[in-house]
This record gives C-alpha cells, sequence and structure tokens, in this order.
C-alpha cells in the first residue's frame, strides 16, 4: 500500500483552502501547491512504472466497505500529463486575470478541480467516482461563469442544468449495479456482475450519462458555447482537462466493471454516436467564424475519437483513446491560450482578424500550429500516435470501418487547420494596431505544445505506461 | 379496546375532520386572508387533535412531551407566518373580500 | 407483495415522468424542478433495494450514500439558481437601458 | 399488515402523480408548491422504509431548503406562462410510461432479499467509533466521500458568492420576525447540538444538526438580526472550510505516520469523529445559509418591482 495516492489528492485541496484563506496574494500558494502536485504525480507514475498498480485503502477498511484508490498505468498517465496541463495552463490565468477577488476565486476553484481530477482518476469506487464528477461539473461551472458577459452566465447554467442531468444516468447506473452486487469497487462489481439485462441497462444509463457530460453526439449543442464565452484560461482547462472528465470515468468503468457487456448493443450505438461525433463535428467547426467555436466544436470531435475504444474494445484502441486524451488535453489547452493571448491583443477571437499574426506574435503562431497539427494527427505530435494507435487497433479487430472514420476526421481537421493557419499567415499591410499579447500566456502556450510535440517525439514512456493492464501489479 | 385506545381513536377523527375542513377553505375561500385562516386554524386545531390521540398512544411521557412541543412549535410558527403573509398582501395591495 | 416492490416501482415511475418533463422544460427553473424530482426518485431506488434485507434491518450504505446525494443536489440546485437569477438581472439590466454596454464586470 | 400495505401503495402511487402534476403545472409558482410537497411525501416514504435519517435530511434540506430557494426564485424567474408546451402530453405521457415500464422491470430484476454491505457494517461497528451504522459509513468507511461532499457545497458557495447578491431588504412586518429570530436562534442552536450528539447512536447528525442551525441562522438574517454572512471576513472564510479542514486535519497526524488516509485509529476514532461532526456543521450551516442572498430579490427600482409582482398575482 502506498500513500502517494492520496497525497494527489490533498495537497490541491490543501492548496485550495490555503489559497482561499490568503485572499488576494494565493497567486504563491497556488505556485506552491502546483509544483507539490505535478511533483507527486510524477513520483507516484514512476512507482507504477516500476511495480505496477498501486493501492491505497482509504480509512484502512478496503472494498467493499470502505473505498480503494487504485492507479494502474493509464491512470499514472492521465494523472501526470493532465497535471502539466492543468498547472502550465493557470499560469496564464496570472496572465488573464488582473490581480483582485476574481484572480483569487479563480485559483481557488482551479486548485479545487484539479483535486476532484486527480480524485476522479485514482478512484476505484463508483460512487466517488459520482462525488467527484459532481465537483468537477460544479467548479467547472463556477469557472464559466467567470467570463465576462450575458453569455457566459448563460452558457454556465445550461452547463450545468445538463451535466447535472447526465450525473443522473450514471447515479441510477450505479442504483442498479448495487442492488445486483452489492458493492461499489469498480473491479470487484466486474466480478459479480454476470451478462444479463441488468448490466446491460447499468451500463446504457451509465454510458448515456457520461456521454451526455462528455458533450458526445447528438447531444453536443450545449458544448461550445461553454468553451467559446469563458474566460481563456477556464476554456483551456476545460476542453483539454476537465471535460475528458467523464470519458475518464467511462474508459475506467468499461474496463473494471462492463467488461462483458462491450460487444452488445448499448457499446455499438456508442460508436455510432462517437463516428457521427468525429465526421459532424468537424464540419461544424470548418463552417465557424470565430476562433473559439472552432476550436471547441474540434475538441467535440475529438471525444469522438476517445469514445471509439468503446466499440472496438481492444487493449491497442484503449490505449489509443489514452493518447488521444493527453495529446489533445496538451494541444487543445495551447491554441485556447494562444487564442487568449491574440484576443487580448486584437479585442475578438474572429478569424477574420488574423491576418498579420505571424509577423507580430511568431510565438503564438507557431504553438498555434503545433496544436493543429496535432489535431490532424500528423507526425511527430502525440496525435499521430494516438491515431496510428486507433487505426490499427481497428483494423486489427476486423472493424476496419472504424479507420475510415478516423482517416476522414483527420481530413477534415487539415482542412479547418489549414483555413486558420494560412489567414494567420497572411501578412496584413498595413499592420493593425493592436496592443501586446501578454508574454506570460504566449510561453504558456508554447510549452503546452512542446508537451504535445513531446508525446509524438518520444513515446515510449507513455506508452509503456498507457499499454500497462491491469492486474500485474503486486 | 382500551379506553384510551377509543378516545385516541376520537381525536384522531376529530383532528382528521379539521384537516379536511381546513383544505376545502383552501380550495374555496374567496382571497388570501380567509384562506389564511383555513390554513392557520382550521389546520392547527387539527394538529393539535392529531397530537393528542398521538400522545395518548405514545410508549412514554418524554415522547408525548416531544409531540407537544413538535404542535408548540408549529402554532409559533404558522401564527407568525400567517401574519407575515397578510400583511405583505396588504403592503401589495390586496384587497380583503368583503362578502358576495 | 412486498415493501420494497412497491416504492422501487414508483421510483421507476417517478424518474421517468421527471426525466421526461427535464427534458421537454423550456425555462430553467421548471427544468430544475423536474431534475430535482428525478433525483429524488434515483434516491428512492437506493433506499427501497436498501429494503431487501431478511431481517427487517435496512442495508445503511445507501441510506449514507443518499444522504450524501441530497446534499450535492443541494448545491447545484443553489448554483442554478443564483446563475439564473444573475441571467435574468443581467437580461433586465441591459433591456432597461440598452445604451449601456452589455457587458457586465462583477469585480 | 392490510393497513400498512394501503399506506406504503397510496404513498407509492401518489409520489410520481405529484411529479407528473409539478411538470404540468401552467403556473410556476402551483409547480414550486406541489414539488415542496413532492419533497416532503419522500420524506414520508422514506420514513416507511426504515430511512429515518434521510427523512430528515430530505424534510431539513431536500424540501426544506431547496423548496425555500425555489420558493425565493418566484419573485424574479421568467412567469411568463407561454413557456410551457401544452402540446404532446400524449405523447409524452407515452414515452414516461415506456421508459418506467422498462426501468421498473429491470429494477425489479434484481436478487432478493439481498443483505447488501449490511452484514460488512454491523461487524465492522466496534473499530469505526460510532455506534449508529449510518454516521459510521458517513464518516469512517465512507469519510473520503462525505470529505468531497462538503468541498462540493463550498464550491458552489463560492461561485454564488463570487457574485454580487441580492441586498435583503426590511420587508414589511419585521419587528415580528425578529421577536420570532430571537425565541427561534438559541432554540435552533440547541437543536442542532442536540443532533450532532445523537447521531453517535440514533439517526441524527453533522447534516440533520447543519440544515436546522441554517434555518435559524438564515431566519435571523431575515429578520436583520445577524449580518449577513460576508464571504470577505477572515474568521468566516476560515469557518467556511472548517469541514474539510477538521476532516485533514484530524486524518492528518497519523497518515503523515504512515497509516491509511483518514483512519483516526482505535482509541481515538470517537473523538475524531466528533470534531469532524462539529467541524461539518459550522461548514454545512454556514453553506446552506450562504445559498440565500444569491437567489434572493432582484433590486429593481421600487415602482417597477411592485408593478412586476401585481401583474402575476
Amino acid at each position: 500500500m502506498s500513500a502517494w495516492p492520496a497525497w494527489t489528492v490533498v495537497i490541491p485541496l490543501v492548496g485550495a483552502f490555503a489559497s482561499w484563506l490568503v485572499g488576494r496574494k494565493s497567486a504563491f500558494v497556488a505556485i506552491a501547491s502546483a509544483l507539490a502536485t505535478v511533483g507527486v504525480t510524477v513520483v507516484l507514475a514512476l512507482e507504477v512504472h516500476a511495480r505496477g498498480t498501486v493501492l491505497h485503502r482509504v480509512g484502512g477498511w478496503g472494498a467493499p466497505l470502505g473505498i480503494e484508490l487504485r492507479v494502474d498505468g493509464p491512470a499514472a498517465l492521465l494523472l501526470v500529463v493532465l497535471g502539466i496541463v492543468t498547472a502550465l495552463t493557470s499560469a496564464s490565468a496570472v496572465a488573464h486575470f488582473p490581480m483582485g477577488r476574481r484572480r483569487s476565486t479563480f485559483i481557488t476553484l482551479w486548485l479545487i478541480a484539479w483535486a476532484g481530477l486527480n480524485a476522479l482518476l485514482v478512484s476505484a469506487d463508483l460512487f466517488n467516482l459520482y462525488v467527484a464528477l459532481e465537483l468537477i461539473t460544479l467548479t467547472s461551472v463556477g469557472l464559466i461563469s467567470l467570463g465576462p458577459s450575458r453569455e457566459s452566465i448563460r452558457a454556465a447554467l445550461q452547463y450545468l442544468l445538463v451535466a447535472i442531468l447526465g450525473s443522473l444516468g450514471y447515479l441510477l447506473g450505479v442504483a442498479l449495479v448495487y442492488g445486483e452486487c452489492a458493492t461499489l469497487d469498480v473491479a470487484l462489481a466486474g466480478e459479480r456482475l454476470a451478462r444479463g439485462t441488468v448490466s446491460s441497462a447499468a451500463f446504457a444509463l451509465v454510458a448515456a450519462g457520461l456521454s451526455l457530460k462528455s458533450g458526445l453526439f447528438p447531444l453536443h449543442a450545449w458544448l461550445p458555447s461553454a468553451y467559446a464565452n469563458a474566460p481563456s484560461p477556464a476554456a483551456a482547462l476545460l476542453s483539454g482537462v476537465l471535460g475528458k472528465a467523464a470519458f475518464v470515468v467511462l474508459y475506467r468503468i468499461t474496463g473494471e466493471t462492463f467488461p462483458l457487456v462491450l460487444d452488445a448493443a448499448p457499446a455499438q450505438i456508442v460508436g455510432v454516436q462517437a463516428g457521427a461525433a468525429i465526421v459532424w463535428c468537424s464540419l461544424l467547426a470548418l463552417r465557424q467564424r470565430r476562433l473559439k467555436m472552432l476550436i471547441a466544436y474540434s475538441s467535440l470531435a475529438q471525444i469522438g475519437y476517445m469514445f471509439l475504444a468503446i466499440p472496438i474494445g481492444t487493449p491497442l484502441a484503449r490505449a489509443g483513446a489514452l493518447y488521444i486524451a493527453i495529446s489533445h488535453a496538451a494541444a487543445s489547452a495551447a491554441i485556447f491560450t494562444a487564442t487568449g493571448a491574440l484576443e487580448r491583443a486584437s479585442g475578438n477571437d474572429s478569424i477574420d482578424a488574423l491576418p498579420g499574426v505571424a509577423q507580430r506574435n511568431p510565438l503564438t503562431f507557431f504553438s498555434l500550429a503545433i496544436g493543429g497539427v496535432n489535431l490532424m494527427g500528423l507526425p511527430p505530435t502525440g496525435g499521430f500516435i494516438a491515431k496510428w494507435l486507433l487505426v490499427r487497433a481497428a483494423l486489427e479487430s476486423g472493424q476496419w470501418w472504424w479507420a475510415v472514420v478516423v482517416l476522414v476526421g483527420g481530413l477534415i481537421a487539415a482542412a479547418y487547420v489549414f483555413r486558420v493557419l494560412r489567414e494567420a499567415f497572411v501578412p496584413a499591410v498595413p499592420l493593425p494596431a493592436t496592443a501586446d499579447a501578454p508574454q506570460l500566456a504566449e510561453v504558456v502556450s508554447l510549452l503546452l505544445a512542446a508537451v504535445s510535440l513531446l508525446l509524438g517525439v518520444s513515446p515510449s514512456w507513455p506508452l509503456s505506461l498507457a499499454m500497462q493492464s491491469l492486474g500485474e501489479g503486486p | 379496546m382500551t379506553v384510551s385506545g377509543v378516545f385516541s381513536a376520537g381525536f384522531l377523527l376529530a383532528g382528521a375532520f379539521f384537516f379536511l375542513a381546513g383544505t376545502v377553505g383552501i380550495l374555496r375561500f374567496p382571497d388570501i386572508f380567509t384562506r389564511l385562516h383555513a390554513v392557520t386554524k382550521a389546520d392547527n386545531l387539527g394538529l393539535g387533535l392529531v397530537t393528542v390521540s398521538l400522545m395518548l398512544e405514545a410508549p412514554s411521557y418524554a415522547a408525548a412531551l416531544d409531540l407537544a412541543i413538535v404542535w408548540l412549535l408549529v402554532l409559533l410558527w404558522s401564527s407568525v407566518a400567517a401574519q407575515l403573509v397578510a400583511r405583505d398582501a396588504l403592503d401589495r395591495g390586496e384587497v380583503p373580500w368583503r362578502g358576495a | 407483495m412486498s415493501q420494497w416492490i412497491l416504492y422501487a416501482a414508483s421510483a421507476a415511475a417517478t424518474v421517468a415522468i421527471a426525466g421526461v418533463g427535464a427534458f421537454v422544460a423550456v425555462e430553467p427553473v421548471r427544468r430544475l424542478l423536474s431534475i430535482n424530482i428525478a433525483y429524488s426518485g434515483v434516491f428512492m431506488a437506493f433506499v427501497a433495494l436498501a429494503r431487501r434485507t431478511t431481517s427487517g434491518e435496512a442495508d445503511p450504505v445507501p441510506h449514507a450514500l443518499v444522504l450524501t446525494g441530497i446534499v450535492v443536489s443541494v448545491s447545484s440546485t443553489a448554483l442554478a439558481l443564483s446563475l439564473t437569477r444573475r441571467l435574468v438581472r443581467a437580461t433586465e439590466r441591459s433591456g432597461r437601458d440598452s445604451s449601456s454596454s452589455p457587458d457586465e464586470r462583477e469585480a | 399488515m392490510t393497513f400498512d400495505w394501503l399506506l406504503d401503495a397510496t404513498v407509492a402511487a401518489a409520489l410520481p402523480l405529484v411529479a407528473w402534476t409539478v411538470a404540468r403545472s401552467v403556473a410556476l409558482s402551483r409547480a414550486i408548491v406541489l414539488f415542496i410537497a413532492f419533497g416532503l411525501l419522500s420524506a414520508l416514504a422514506w420514513t416507511r422504509l426504515g430511512a429515518i435519517d434521510v427523512a430528515l435530511v430530505e424534510a431539513s434540506v431536500g424540501a426544506g431548503l431547496s423548496g425555500a430557494l425555489v420558493m425565493s426564485a418566484l419573485s424574479w424567474a421568467n412567469l411568463d406562462e407561454a413557456t410551457v408546451a401544452r402540446r404532446s402530453v400524449i405523447a409524452r405521457a407515452f414515452v414516461a410510461a415506456a421508459i418506467a415500464l422498462c426501468l421498473g422491470a429491470v429494477l425489479l430484476g434484481v436478487p432478493d432479499p439481498s443483505e447488501g454491505l449490511l452484514g460488512d457494517v454491523s461487524a465492522n461497528l466496534g473499530d469505526a467509533g460510532v455506534h449508529q451504522p449510518i454516521t459510521a459509513v458517513l464518516m469512517s468507511y465512507r469519510g473520503y466521500d462525505t470529505l468531497f461532499e462538503l468541498v462540493v457545497l463550498i464550491s458552489a458557495a463560492l461561485t454564488i458568492g463570487a457574485a454580487k447578491s441580492a441586498r435583503l431588504e426590511a420587508r414589511p412586518g419585521s419587528d415580528l420576525l425578529r421577536a420570532l429570530a430571537d425565541a427561534l436562534l438559541p432554540l435552533c442552536i440547541v437543536l442542532s447540538a442536540y443532533f450532532l450528539w445523537r447521531g453517535s447512536n440514533a439517526p441524527g447528525g453533522a447534516f440533520q444538526g447543519g440544515a436546522v442551525l441554517a434555518g435559524g441562522v438564515l431566519v435571523s438574517t431575515l429578520a436583520e438580526r445577524l449580518r449577513r454572512p460576508r464571504l470577505t471576513v477572515w474568521w468566516i472564510r476560515a469557518a467556511l472550510v472548517l469541514g474539510p479542514a477538521s476532516f485533514l486535519l484530524v486524518g492528518m497526524p497519523r497518515f503523515v505516520e504512515g497509516a491509511p488516509f483518514l483512519e483516526y485509529g482505535p482509541q481515538s476514532a470517537s473523538r475524531a469523529i466528533f470534531a469532524i461532526e462539529l467541524g461539518s456543521l459550522v461548514t454545512i450551516a454556514l453553506v446552506l445559509a450562504s445559498f440565500f442572498p444569491g437567489v434572493g430579490p432582484l433590486e429593481t427600482a421600487p415602482d417597477a418591482s411592485s408593478e412586476r409582482t401585481r401583474g402575476h398575482r
């Protein structure tokens, strides 16, 4: 038993309370707790890499009575990469919000959200996952509502109402699982759950609730406005990190609780939704006039790629989905941060206002470009590795049509990415008079882009964690 | 059936009657002030009778005392609430019903 | 018919009715009412399932889960209401004097 | 048997019926009153099912505080009755009935009888530090959940508190309310302490106590006997996070020494749980009371407000 899983939750939580008590000068607390949290996740990942799944019994009770924290390879990988992205993104918040109440509220909510995310990643208990999901939902709503306009509040409200409806489905599914096998532990429930009506219905409810929360096609229309109207650092955090929470839960419980129902009808329905999300949301992204809306729709398409792991269902497909999750986390956070910097400079995020960016803000342009290449899935980014894994998994399992969907999605992504990059590359004569983009945000977006590049250049360590299957540990 | 059981049943039925009367009052009375009468007077009397009936059946004196305290609290609260609602209604310009 | 079956059936009906109501509702407060009732239905399912014991003493774990669930759902209800109110206020304000900027910074 | 069955059947049938009328009622005020009635009915159902703790929390937090929250929405909500879709009632009823049948069939398909975790809970009560099974689950076996639940409460309060809130104005009859508040607040404090103390061996605990205390604080705030809790005052900020902080403080010494997180140790368990519950009570009461200023009436110009309300009556 290792104490590290609990520390990943305790540290950001303590940081959140400390920043809340300190108030105005909370930036120092934020930096300290961010460094400590990332440090702990790295140590935990090294331990998992060396010794396999790490277990912590909260309160010493153990399943089924108590709650267990179990960190396997995929969870450790997510902890590290999402942690680094979260930490970097928050640095751009310091540039975005002037010192004052909004900044300190942002910092407190951000640290609470991080604690919730880590709790979600390490938890092996179905109801604890629900509480962590709700924590992430409420903090996300708080972050969106910090936006400048009435539209931010409308978006936050809509996000909240849809998200709690999604949790309702999940919770009903949990009730069924508990009723059937008298445990809330994900793995123990998987052992006790026989193939049958109850388990299929439970999976259908859980999958429906979680895909609604992730914004999977066709119930996705509420999500883009949340991303587009949130403050840029919050948008980066939401689309990069927090928006993946519901998927991560589904990923975990399809592997451990519902491995038996994966070839059943609900999984195939999820597959159709995922395929439709990839194609349709990419096409919608092509039609947007605002950069933030474009990225929001492209994020929805990327959610679709992740959900492809459920119908394909092989370990390779699961590793691919995981790799999409981490590389997209870094890439979309980079793009949103870069967009935030440009928005600061030119006053809006319209694609028509892009000409001249490559001259004026070469750093920002560079991170936009790397992020875009990642969305297309071309080397040398992490997006390439991820899509390559997915295509191979689809072909190996004989479901070649998913490979076609992945490739078509990549082509459409290339179209909208090149549209943005071409506009940004057009020299503007004369150069429009604009304010300076905040340097901190530019550097942060470059670092985030570098993370997504790194995932493509040296994939061996992350891949070995992603492929580490459960149960190898002591 | 014991004597106290008979009394208890009688009080219960009487209480139920007043609750019914109060409910009819809410539904049938013409304005907010008269409806307040129905809610606060008839229902509180009904609740009192039910409380007495339950006190007769209570397993201990302490439990009977608990029930009595509950009734007193409801009385206190509903009298204040009735006043507040009525004053607010007057303040908003509701005119009490003067008979048809 | 045993007691828990009655209430489990009631829970199923409540969730279905309120769930449909939540999907159809247009106005946020109404949607919120339906969502809350649907949650009560789910909690009812938990509590009814806890009643299947042979001894007559109920399983306390679902009860504790429901307590947690109630508190979580009150938090989201309060948050949703406060956001709705801010929205209504922002709309009214921009309706009253359309000359002022819609940008409403609440520092 | 027959009488019990009749009562259960009535309650069980009434719940979905009320749910249906809430969704169908045209006037928002009626929907809200029925919503509160639904909460009280479900509290009744939970007493019937032997879940006294849940019934207490539902009556105080679920029906009581949530009800009061949505009730205060009446003062500003969009009362436009046209927003209720009147068409397609039959289609909706059909869909709901279909879902209900499927769900019911699945729910009744679970094994019966089933002990759940009852045996595990009772067997470990000796080590948990409390005698009441539900308090043991909430504070000991699944204390980790409760920690997060408190954090959920706090993050909602933070977001609500970050916005400018309503000024609670003196209402007509506030002299009366003041007298009531003076009588009620001490009573609420005593009652919440009683709930807390009782929680270790009978139904009751931090949540019930916190809700009662929040009610008392709220009435006193409305009566202007207490100033509204301000999130800028340092000790109120500290009190707001007292619950989760006491979880961490109590859990930390042994955790640092190498014990599992939130393991209190067999000797000190009952004291540890009491300390955590005390902190949680403060957090719960403060958070619940702080929800109200964020949903109160809008501060419009006086003439406009009276006209608005009158127009809808």
